[in-house]
């Protein structure tokens, strides 16, 4: 069991929000524009994170998730 | 048919409940506070919904929230509560939903005076709401006939999912006359699971519902009300109603006349037959949609002269009546408007003269 | 034939009462009625008065100006609606509370002193039964025996009150004699 | 620590219309995550008002009806007095519940109707372009109050949670807000326990949540969430206000 | 005169401080809430009154408050805020008291959409209220024409002391266009001491003033309702306002359209004269009273085939037309209603389609 | 001891509609002593409800105006911001306050607006036979609670003068009544207060005035008295909730 | 100087409540019916009258005053 | 003559702001004009556009769908409106944002990457005047005077930024060369 920590770039809008609240510092806005125009968060140190859900709590679009999974459902998920 | 002598209000309320109506929601208002206070004994009795909103724009969305669940609904009100309800009509309209709207009314502009009146007819019938909004429009002339209209709005209001109104004057409410109330009246509701916020458990479905009049897309708002407007050319089509009186023969004056002012032209129409004037009534029982037809066809009857529109108002049918009427003959107004309601003598006053012009 | 007939007084009188028995009475004959109350927007005193049509066709106009009978209950009554009775009629004069006459000629006016006799009976508040007695028996408009009939129904709930005005009835008949 | 966090079942797929860092989008998350728990969406019927969250309906899986501008209390009783068995709730804005709406919260409040009401106060109108709301803090500006709100001259803002819990009929009036994650886990459970409250048939339920327009206070979503901190909880204080059991005690 | 460029509901809002009403009630709502935006800021400016109502309901009894004490008032709102104005209108009219009411129009019905539309026509002009009452009804095409129109409503409302309403689509409230404010339509304000309760020692007078609607006597009220029918009598006589456009010729088709609409309707023709087809308009700029005349006059025209009402609603003002029009033409609708405005060619199809038939 | 005791001059002579016992004709004096005290009858502008009390203009000799049900704040506020210059009153019954005028006096007291409010609470609508108001008393029989107030079904009676207290703009808040000499004493002094603060203009008052309604509560002026001592007072507590004092103080 | 106490007959509408407050129990209805149809108050006794005006603030109808005056003047009045 | 210009592109890019100081200028000129916005619901995000419509004569339909020249600022813009555009007029495409062409063979296509050239001038909010030289340059609909001088009068209450819309414009206009 481990867990996966997954920003739907599309879903966001670069608000953010659980950039702020991230309290490893996890996270950034990337300097890529998604499809609406957004400049979206991404996981900058993703070895840092906890999986608080602290971010996902924040976020007002819903656009992370974590799940817990084996590592082998994982990776064709991850594809 | 057994019968019973009732006062037109609590008739009303019987005859929603005869009519499989168990949910009443209102605010108190003379002249038709007794549909309330019969209702509030009654509906406990049958177990069931009465409550006294706290104002007739609360009471409309009552209405509105309880119908767009697909159970039957009404309220009673008079004038000033009517106008109060008028954007919650609207919304009802454009979400299509099934309602009845009871307005008894009395005499305005503003609170005006409590006794009867007709002075809602383009309201009701043209005004009601912003927006294409339309409702049917029902005028009962007698204790009985408003009881068999209030059991038949339910389903009208059923099948054009729309709100459907009675326009009774105060007289209506207020008098007492017999009657029976027709079981045979009584229609099941329609199935309204495919539209209604039931529940989805309740539909045991997946699907669930909306009940809304927010139509962003202009395109889409248009197509919504074309179809609306649909609606109201079917109501054109199969819901108009009338009555005529002595328009068998040659008369010289065609009288045009609804609700309780009708039955005074009656007597008005045999009084002058009585003094040989002949006269002819249509009397229209459903106002929108207006029997345009009928009242042309009367009013072309090569002996006729003249047509005399005879309101409990200042003029208002009378242009539904020119409309129809179409230029054939001179259309004309006669009315008082303030509770007093014009007598047969009057009446037949106003045809002499118009035959002496 | 149609016939209407106004009942007139004081609120608190029974005025709609009484009219709604004869309304009933006629009913129970299957005959036409309406009964057409005024109302107005003060609880409390003020003249209050109905009309009751009674037909054997389909009424036409519920408004009557001019009814065939007034029971009129108090002075003010009297003063405002006898001069609207059709010549015929019968007027009927709440002695006890007036003390003046209808002046019509062409009518058949009947002088009982209601409230008096209601008192007489233990309960002022039958008056307007007493009223109603006296102007059926003098009218004929429906017979007496529907009347009273109607009067048992109308108290069948307070059956206490039933006795009390059946003998209002029985006196007004006999006042009217 | 670590958990895992998915959206809501009821909630739908469908992204929202709502402006970058507008709190709303949480709020939906926490009615739907409380629908979700209490197993109840198949049964309930959701009101949506007029201002941003106007379709709303559009982010649930069940039933909705939509109201007019201040209406939702109204419609929410039409419903449950005719079908007490659905679970019905209302959400709505300041300007939607506090201003135009005020004579229907108020009396479906001490009606004790069995709703749920989440009333987002977020001191501003939002859609129609941020004009002043009854709840808009002194000296804010906003479209309509170019100069500031001026309390000589428009009053202090309402604080509709004190004004509902100073009725006498039983219920359950809670303020939360959305402002950090410790402050939206909280009113995750207020919300829960106002549905709660209505499943068990109680009394009625309100949930004030503090919320943020950044587009409309013209602030990035960080500095909305600042400035609601510093100015709006301290005069909008957080916590319940009175629930059923409070009541029965007194 | 110098022009500028402005928003209709800048410009409307403008118009009003140069007609001498500094007094503005409202409640926002799409497409109108500019007016109440840039008065905000205006009315500081000029030392005058805004203030946003807690809601339409609230608002139409702060005009009337504000009205009956003698001083000029207005307020603007948009369809589903119009009828909650319902009721204080009819207060108004029944009270006697001047007011300005603009209605910059969005679909419906219900909440409908944001975008233009002329949905409230029968509304407006027909059912504002219960009882007898009516407004006079103004309906602009251009940002100029809803300014002048403004700066008039003061004026006429106090000729008649019966509100004014200006009807306006959502484009007139957001479309820029140059306007200047001619001074010389800012006209003062009529003595109104005889009725308004503006304080005894205000007008130095012991006689106190009361503004009230209610007649509990049925005699009273009919009174009181035959001198406002005689209003809207007179109305009918000396307020008909209405521009033709290319009736000089022979035409086939009659036009009959207002506001944005005739606009495009105005280019429909010119086009239609390119192809060869005549085609006229009948553009009411005051909808009531109703230029029915006009209408009829342009409709008989011995050339003229049809007439075609053009709106941006389900057929509303087609109802007055049929009535104008007397039966001697056949009278058709042509309109969307959700938002989109019909462009010059699809109202050419319509006229065209309507030929072939 | 000995004393004199005439009718204020700005009452007029009329006989009034009223019901024999009706504390209506009471508190029409009360608030023409105030006016002829403060000589303020020709700038002030008297707002009649929708209600018993819709001809009180036929009892006062001063400027009037008649409301829509409900609206009288609203209209209030109209005149007061064209002409702040004018005192300006409404007069309004439970219904017509409580009722359909919620939204319009909470807002009307919550913006501070500077009018007087005098509130008839008689605990039922007069005027239209004697129907249920907000007012109303648990189990109290009226013509739409034919079985009593039923508070699980219509909620606890709404205490006005609390729920207006609760707003957070300086205002005067009281509540008195009618039932006895000494209380029509003090409620004399306080609407003259209410109105003093008006001319000074310092705040919106409002003096809630607990009366009776012997006609559609079925009893005999003298038994009403005791009814509404008895049941009324101990649920309505009289004294001044709220002065601009107190909140400037807090 | 003295004190009048004066029920205007025709206004009062009987409702008792003067009879209630009166302290020295001055007041009664009368079996009189007036104009209007009511059993108006009057003085039963009025030579205990104390002149406090607390039925006059109690009357609902202000038919009650009390007017100070030279014995002179009070005579013609009374008429 | 009429002749009408669309902008269209995101919301916040200034969109209705350059329809206004053409329709301004147009005024200057003593031309009849009307801007048309497009107005919707949501606050933020989306297309907004609006029509500049000049002419010599009083504008009949300010509703255009089919304008002479169209300015397209983002590519849903471009996609959405570029076949409306009427044979022989201007469209502008920002080639900063806009990565595809017209696909028309029948207009005058000028691409221009406004928006880099504002980030170049230090303010990217400026694109939209940078937009609006290079078109009024290009289809000649004013003479660019009088742009120049209704710009610098936009500006007047900010003083700060005459300047930098001032190079905005020229940096317009050079492009469109
Ligand atoms: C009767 C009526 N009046 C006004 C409006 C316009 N309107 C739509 S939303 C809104 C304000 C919404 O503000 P709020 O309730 O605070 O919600 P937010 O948008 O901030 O979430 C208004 C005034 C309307 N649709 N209907
Ligand atoms: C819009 C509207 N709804 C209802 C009414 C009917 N109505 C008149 S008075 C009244 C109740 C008055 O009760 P209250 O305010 O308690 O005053 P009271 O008569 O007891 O003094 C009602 C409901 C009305 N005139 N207008
Ligand atoms: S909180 Fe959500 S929407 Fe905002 S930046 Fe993070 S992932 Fe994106
Ligand atoms: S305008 Fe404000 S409330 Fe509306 S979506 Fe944007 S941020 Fe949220
Ligand atoms: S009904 Fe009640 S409130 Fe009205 S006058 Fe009579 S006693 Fe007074
Ligand atoms: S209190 Fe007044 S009305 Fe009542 S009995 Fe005494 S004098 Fe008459």
């Amino acid at each position: 069991m481990t867990h996966k920590h997954r920003i739907e770039t599309n879903r966001c809008k670069g608000c953010g929000l659980c950039v702020t609240v991230c309290p490893k510092n996890v996270l950034e806005l990337s300097d890529q524009v998604n499809v609406k125009g957004y400049f979206p968060a991404y996981q900058a140190r993703p070895e840092d994170c906890i999986y608080c859900t602290m971010c996902c709590i924040m976020c007002p679009d819903v656009a992370i998730t974590i799940t817990k999974e084996s590592k082998k459902a994982a990776q064709p998920q991850d594809a | 048919m057994s019968k019973v002598l009732m006062k037109g209000n609590e008739a009303i309320g019987e005859a929603a409940i005869r009519a499989g109506c168990l949910n009443y929601f209102a605010y108190p208002i003379t002249p038709q506070s007794e549909v309330a206070e019969y209702l509030s004994r009654r509906m406990t009795e049958v177990g069931g919904v009465f409550l006294q909103g706290e104002s007739e724009v609360a009471v409309s969305y009552m209405i509105f929230g309880a119908a767009a669940c697909g159970e039957r609904v009404f309220t009673t009100s008079s004038s000033p509560g009517i106008s109060l309800m008028s954007e919650g009509i609207s919304y009802i309209c454009g979400a299509e939903c099934p309602a009845v709207f009871v307005n008894i009314m009395r005499g305005g502009p503003g609170l005006g005076g409590i006794l009867p009146s007709q002075a809602d007819y383009l309201q009701a019938t043209k005004g009601i709401g912003h927006g294409d909004c339309r409702m049917l429009v029902m005028a009962p002339a007698s204790v009985q006939e408003a009881v068999e209209m209030v059991m038949q709005a339910f389903p009208l209001a059923e099948k054009y999912r729309n709100p459907v109104m009675i326009l009774g004057d105060g007289l209506i409410g207020q008098m007492m006359e017999p009657v029976s109330f027709r079981d045979d009246l009584k229609v099941p509701p329609t199935n309204k699971d495919d539209w209604a916020t039931s529940g989805m458990d309740t539909r045991k479905s997946t699907k669930r519902n909306l009940v809304k009049s927010l139509y962003l897309d202009p395109e889409v708002l248009n197509a919504h009300n074309l179809k609306l407007k649909a609606k109201y050319d079917r109501m054109r089509q199969e819901e108009v109603r009338y009555e005529t009186y002595n328009t068998g023969g040659d008369y010289r004056v065609l009288i045009v006349s609804y609700g309780t002012m009708s039955r005074v032209c009656r007597s008005a129409v045999d009084a002058l037959k009585a003094r040989n004037v002949e006269t002819a009534m249509v009397r229209p029982q459903v106002l929108f949609p207006f029997p345009e037809q009928a009242v042309f066809d009367a009013a072309a009857k090569s002996s006729c002269t003249h047509v005399l529109s005879v309101e409990m108002s200042m003029g208002q049918m009378v242009e539904d009546i020119q409309r129809s009427v179409q230029g054939r003959r001179p259309v004309h107004w006669y009315g008082k408007c303030g509770g007093e309601v014009p007598t047969p003598e009057e009446v037949m006053e106003a045809v002499e003269a118009l035959l002496q012009s | 034939m149609q016939s209407e007939v106004m009942f007139a007084g004081f609120g608190g009188q029974g005025i709609l009462l009484s009219g709604k028995i004869l309304a009933e009475a006629a009913m129970e004959k299957e005959l036409e009625v309406a009964w057409v109350p005024s109302y107005g927007p003060e609880m409390r005193g003020g003249t209050a008065y109905c009309t009751v049509v009674i037909s054997d066709n389909p009424i036409a106009s519920p408004i009557i100006r001019n009814p065939m009978h007034l029971v009129a209950m108090n002075r003010p009554s009297l003063e405002k609606f006898a001069g609207t009775v059709k010549p015929g009629g019968v007027i009927l004069v709440n002695s006890s509370l007036i003390p003046i006459a209808s002046g019509r000629e062409d009518v058949d006016e009947l002088s009982v002193p209601v409230t008096d006799i209601a008192a007489g009976l233990g309960n002022v508040r039958t008056a307007n039964i007493v009223a109603l007695g006296a102007f059926v028996a003098r009218s004929g408009i429906i017979d007496f025996e529907t009347l009273k009939e109607t009067v048992r129904n109308e108290f069948k709930q307070k059956k206490k009150f039933i006795e009390m005005n059946m003998a209002a009835l029985e006196e007004g008949r006999k006042a009217a004699a | 620590m670590a958990k895992a966090f998915a959206k809501p079942i009821c909630l739908s797929d469908q992204e929202t219309h709502y402006c970058p860092g507008c709190t709303h989008g949480v709020i939906h998350r926490l009615v739907a995550e409380a629908i979700d728990d209490l197993e109840i969406a198949g049964r309930t019927v959701g009101i949506a008002p007029v201002g941003c969250a106007v379709i709303c309906y559009n982010y649930f899986t069940f039933d909705f009806q939509e109201a007019a501008h201040g209406r939702a209390p109204a419609m929410a009783t039409g419903i449950k007095r005719v079908r007490p068995d659905l679970i019905v709730f209302t959400y709505q804005g300041d300007g939607d519940l506090a201003s135009i709406g005020m004579g229907e919260i108020v009396h479906a409040a001490n009606r004790g109707e069995k709703f749920t009401t989440v009333f987002v106060n977020n001191a501003v109108y939002g859609m129609t372009g941020g004009q002043m709301a009854p709840t808009t803090m002194p000296n804010q500006k906003t479209t309509t109050s170019p100069f500031g709100r001026n309390v000589e001259e428009v009053g202090m803002p309402i604080r509709v949670a004190e004004l509902l819990a100073s009725l006498a009929t039983p219920a359950y009036i809670t303020r939360q807000t959305v402002l950090s994650p410790k402050h939206i886990l909280k009113a995750k459970k207020a919300i829960r326990q106002a549905f709660q409250y209505q499943v068990d048939n109680r009394c009625f339920s309100f949930v004030e949540v503090v919320s943020t327009c950044p587009t409309n206070w013209g602030m990035t979503p960080a500095d909305a969430i600042q400035w609601a901190e510093k100015t709006m909880l301290p005069y909008y204080p957080l916590g319940d206000l009175k629930t059923p059991e409070s009541v029965e005690e007194a």
